[in-house]
């Protein structure tokens, strides 16, 4: 019997709109065809605007993501126009982007356990999570559109009592994320579920060119933190982390030790603090007919800016290209032929944003 | 940021010399600047060096330019032709040209001839 | 003048007054269980009488109906469910108790595949081979009992030798009670074996379809069902009620862990895992019982 | 398998991580970027905050004198705090509750230096002037000064 199942727009895995359409003989998935575009909201268009405004605009992009959004975006704008930023502003930022990388990866791993009907990690994952939510809302007053990043610099510093109290995060932080680690290494039905699904193979990570987890997991060494050095990484060097497997269960070990690595810059970046000057804050130029990419390592994956200046106020032309973006081609080869309850599963473990997606 | 102008079919050398090479694709991008389309394409060489910018212009005459697909050499670059075609109107040979968008709307991004 | 050491007290009166209150009890069951794993997960959870809560408002509740038979099939359902525990707690024949049960399942098969939606068609065939999986354990472990009391009826279980004190199943049949506990999962709908209603998979397997009062009988017989399973343990120490209600208590408490320390396991796995090691302790405890010569033709 | 035993062993007697949200109120951390309130003695009604809001939430009218403020579509970035060249707009730390209705807050600008009351001022003045050669005083009445007044629009449903 061949059914075809609508897998979306609509469905509790995922929380935003994407759709598979799913041809399956029994429980085996026979062909897959992938739809996006449910919450294209024109932002390219939107883009051509005041550049002040834009780093507003680009943390709208993703929910996740938003520091990692306006980094970009601040540093593409900040290119064209020949912007170099205070010191301090770029240990806030790099210390920012690691803390969210910390809660993205922490979310991405609990939906991915969720996804398989692990309930109690799912929500031990959440938990932990909101420590990293508090801390941002200390540290930049929100917990989840941060608005700290303008063209120029951040606006608001991070001062010595905060960077005791982000010390003491840390110590926190890494203990509860061994704690984390033990459950899921050691987990038996866990490893029987993920071990083995949806296996992507090397060549086919280099041919569709993933980024982020998915192309590490995949035995890729692909981070733009070590490429292609931005903010402060040219000090702190990143190795990449990488499992051979490429299957759901090196994608996700991926993240969770990437956790310790996050943390560990964090603990790098504090002390950096104490000798950066005080300032945060260049008073940005005018902007020139100029265009400008630039590229961040966001939780999920290479991120992409492209910018371009006209002689006014407004840009010209925002390309944003996301992680989800350079990922989408890689979930039709791995659904194709997988069972119907691993579908979920593997479309979860890429990280999908759709947001970011759809733009 | 510098970027290397070539002509369509010396696109298609470029992408197979850097796909022999194992470079990676980032990304498609197109610009509208009102008498021309600019499509660039960015390269990453993998596992290090600096990224690879290449342009061709197409000129514009009235929503029947075509480019040429990328896409048999590089699969990564499917939902950017896909985009930059429903985007900007023009055809690229080989995709379906609609991923984003419905059928109703047509070329956002496009601009009108000065 | 009727006390309490009376046979009708015990064979009519206590049955029907259980019957009556077993939706009550089950569904206080749930309660518990959604209060306990919300600690489990230290979050506070719903009250205990959630359940009962959810019920009202479903039937307060506007009904989209999808076609009539599959209406006709969730109180289909719902009777099968009450007519198997009803058999059950008036001590009828435990073989008739488990076709019985099994045809409930049946029934909600049924109305899987009589909407036209693809999640509940999933949901169907994956509850269908949940159920190829746990009854041949079920049936076997019933052949079991059969094999050590003599009859299939359930008054045998008390007095299978007259005149001899009667030994509780426990002692004779502790194998089989574990392969019991194994496909309680199954039929308490919960973690590793809750593969019908993966409700990230298949939105909510065969009760997609369902609305307003109709997803209210569905779970009015959900509630009957988690009392008929634990009821069906608790046969397994008949003698003593304190023992009795323990063994039942265990074996709820033994879900409630079992569903917050594993992960949902596939189709196939289940089948292998439950079939391997489910067939192995029944015939473990075969070979205790041929061995020890417990068995009565 | 164990560790996650332990783990839900230890859930079992803590306390719940949860709350019961609108019985026990979130408490902010200090420093929580908030709703945003103008100043009406300080503001030079220049227009600037309008211009840079990116919501588009901020409404000058200067015929009025006064600021409209649409709470429920500000999306709290503190942008306009920055470019203020009067320091009249200040973020606080308290959130406006979820509301059915679209909560709308217009501040009085009572700022004698803004450009557009002298102007305002000035002709009055001059008019007055005019007005108390020929004949008695009794021109229009000084407006209501009222600091600030929360209108609730609502929308129809």
């Amino acid at each position: 019997m061949k059914t075809t199942i609508q897998f979306g727009p609509q469905h509790p895995v995922w929380v935003e709109p994407l759709r598979l359409k799913l041809t399956m003989d029994g429980e085996i998935v026979k062909d897959c065809e992938l739809e996006a575009g449910f919450c294209h909201r024109g932002l390219e268009k939107k883009f051509e605007w005041d550049y002040n405004k834009g780093a507003y605009l680009s943390e709208r992009i993703c929910g996740i993501c938003t520091q990692h959004h306006s980094t970009c975006y601040c540093t593409a704008v900040e290119g064209t126009m020949g912007l170099e930023i205070p010191r301090r502003a770029a240990v806030i930022r790099t210390i920012m982007l690691e803390l969210e990388r910390l809660h993205s990866h922490l979310l991405a791993i609990g939906l991915t356990l969720e996804s398989i009907g692990f309930e109690n990690l799912f929500m031990l994952c959440f938990r932990n999570r909101e420590i990293v939510l508090d801390m941002f809302e200390r540290t930049t007053g929100n917990r989840v559109l941060h608005g700290i990043n303008i063209v120029g610099g951040v606006i608001r510093n991070i001062g010595p009592e905060m960077a005791k109290e982000l010390e003491d995060f840390c110590d926190i932080m890494e203990k509860r994320c061994l704690d984390l680690k033990d459950m899921i290494l050691k987990s038996y039905t866990i490893r029987e579920r993920m071990q083995g699904v949806g296996v992507m193979s090397e060549q086919l990570a280099r041919d569709l060119c993933v980024v982020g987890p998915v192309a590490r997991g995949s035995n890729v060494p692909y981070d733009i933190r070590a490429v292609a050095p931005y903010v402060l990484y040219n000090e702190i060097k990143v190795k990449p982390i990488v499992e051979t497997s490429g299957d759901c269960w090196a994608r996700s070990v991926v993240r969770v030790r990437e956790l310790f690595q996050s943390i560990d810059i964090i603990r790098q970046c504090i002390p950096l603090l104490a000798d950066a000057g005080e300032d945060i804050f260049a008073k940005s130029k005018t902007l020139p007919e100029k265009e400008y990419f630039t590229r961040v390592e966001a939780p999920r994956g290479e991120l992409f800016y492209y910018a371009k200046g006209k002689k006014s106020k407004e840009m010209d032309r925002i390309k944003v290209r996301t992680s989800t973006y350079g990922n989408g081609p890689g979930f039709v080869p791995l659904i194709k032929g997988s069972h119907l309850a691993d579908v979920g599963l593997i479309t979860i473990t890429f990280d999908p944003c759709i947001g970011c997606f759809d733009r | 940021m510098d970027v290397k102008t070539v002509t369509q079919q010396e696109m298609q050398d470029v992408a197979r010399r850097l796909r022999a090479a194992g470079t990676r694709l980032i990304t498609i991008v197109g610009y509208d600047s009102g008498d021309t389309i600019q499509v660039s394409y960015f390269f990453q060489p993998f596992p290090e060096g600096k990224a690879e910018t290449y342009r061709v212009v197409v000129p514009k005459h009235g929503g029947n330019e075509e480019v040429e697909s990328i896409t048999p050499i590089f699969p990564a670059a499917y939902i950017a032709e896909n985009e930059l075609a429903e985007m900007f109107g023009v055809h690229v040979k080989g995709v379906p040209g609609r991923f984003f968008l419905h059928e109703s709307i047509n070329a956002p991004l496009r601009r009108k001839a000065p | 003048m009727i006390t309490l050491d009376d046979p009708i007290i015990w064979k009519i009166a206590f049955p029907a007054v259980m019957l009556i209150l077993a939706p009550i009890i089950g569904g206080l069951l749930i309660g518990i269980d959604r209060k306990l794993t919300a600690r489990l997960q230290n979050r506070a959870g719903p009250p205990i009488v959630q359940p009962f809560y959810d019920v009202l408002k479903l039937f307060g509740k506007e009904d989209k109906i999808v076609n009539k038979t599959y209406l006709v099939f969730a109180v289909a359902y719902l009777l099968t469910v009450v007519l198997s525990t009803g058999l059950l707690l008036f001590h009828y024949d435990l073989l008739v108790i488990t076709f019985m049960f099994g045809l409930s399942f049946i029934f909600l098969v049924l109305a899987g595949y009589s909407v036209r939606s693809q999640f509940s068609y999933v949901g169907s065939n994956r509850e269908l081979l949940q159920m190829l999986t746990y009854e041949p354990i079920l049936l076997l472990v019933v052949f079991l009992d059969r094999l050590v009391t003599g009859s299939f009826q359930i008054d045998a279980i008390w007095s299978f030798t007259e005149p001899a004190k009667t030994e509780p199943l426990l002692y004779t049949l502790p194998l089989a009670l574990l392969a019991l506990f194994l496909i309680l999962p199954i039929q308490l709908r919960k973690s590793p074996y809750d593969i019908a209603e993966a409700h990230q998979e298949i939105a909510q397997g065969p009760v997609t379809e369902y609305t307003g009062k109709f997803l209210g009988l569905v779970t009015i017989a959900h509630f009957y069902e988690v009392f008929f399973v634990l009821w069906f343990i608790g046969l397994y120490f008949v003698q003593n009620w304190a023992v009795r209600i323990g063994l039942m208590a265990l074996a709820f408490l033994f879900s409630i862990v079992i569903d917050n320390v594993t992960a949902r396991l596939r189709v196939d796995q289940m089948i292998r895992q439950v079939y391997i090691i489910g067939l192995l302790l029944i015939i473990v405890n075969l070979a205790y019982i041929l061995i020890t010569g417990k068995w009565i033709a | 398998m164990l560790k996650i035993l332990a783990n839900i062993g230890k859930n079992l007697i803590s306390k719940p991580y949860t709350s019961n949200y609108p019985f026990t109120p979130y408490q902010h951390f200090p420093g929580v970027r908030a709703d945003v309130t103008f100043d009406g003695t300080k503001c030079i009604l220049c227009g600037l905050c309008q211009r840079s809001c990116p919501a588009e939430c901020i409404l000058i009218h200067k015929e009025q004198e006064q600021i409209e403020y649409l709470n429920t579509q500000c999306i709290r970035c503190g942008y306009c705090v920055r470019v203020c060249p009067t320091n009249a707009i200040s973020q606080n730390e308290v959130y406006t509750k979820p509301s059915r209705q679209r909560l709308t807050v217009y501040t009085k600008v009572t700022n004698e230096n803004a450009p557009v009351i002298k102007k305002r001022m000035a002709a009055e003045a001059a008019k007055k002037a005019a007005a108390e050669k020929p004949a008695t005083a009794g021109t229009g009445p000084a407006k209501p000064a009222g600091e600030k007044k929360v209108d609730e629009k609502k929308t129809s449903a």
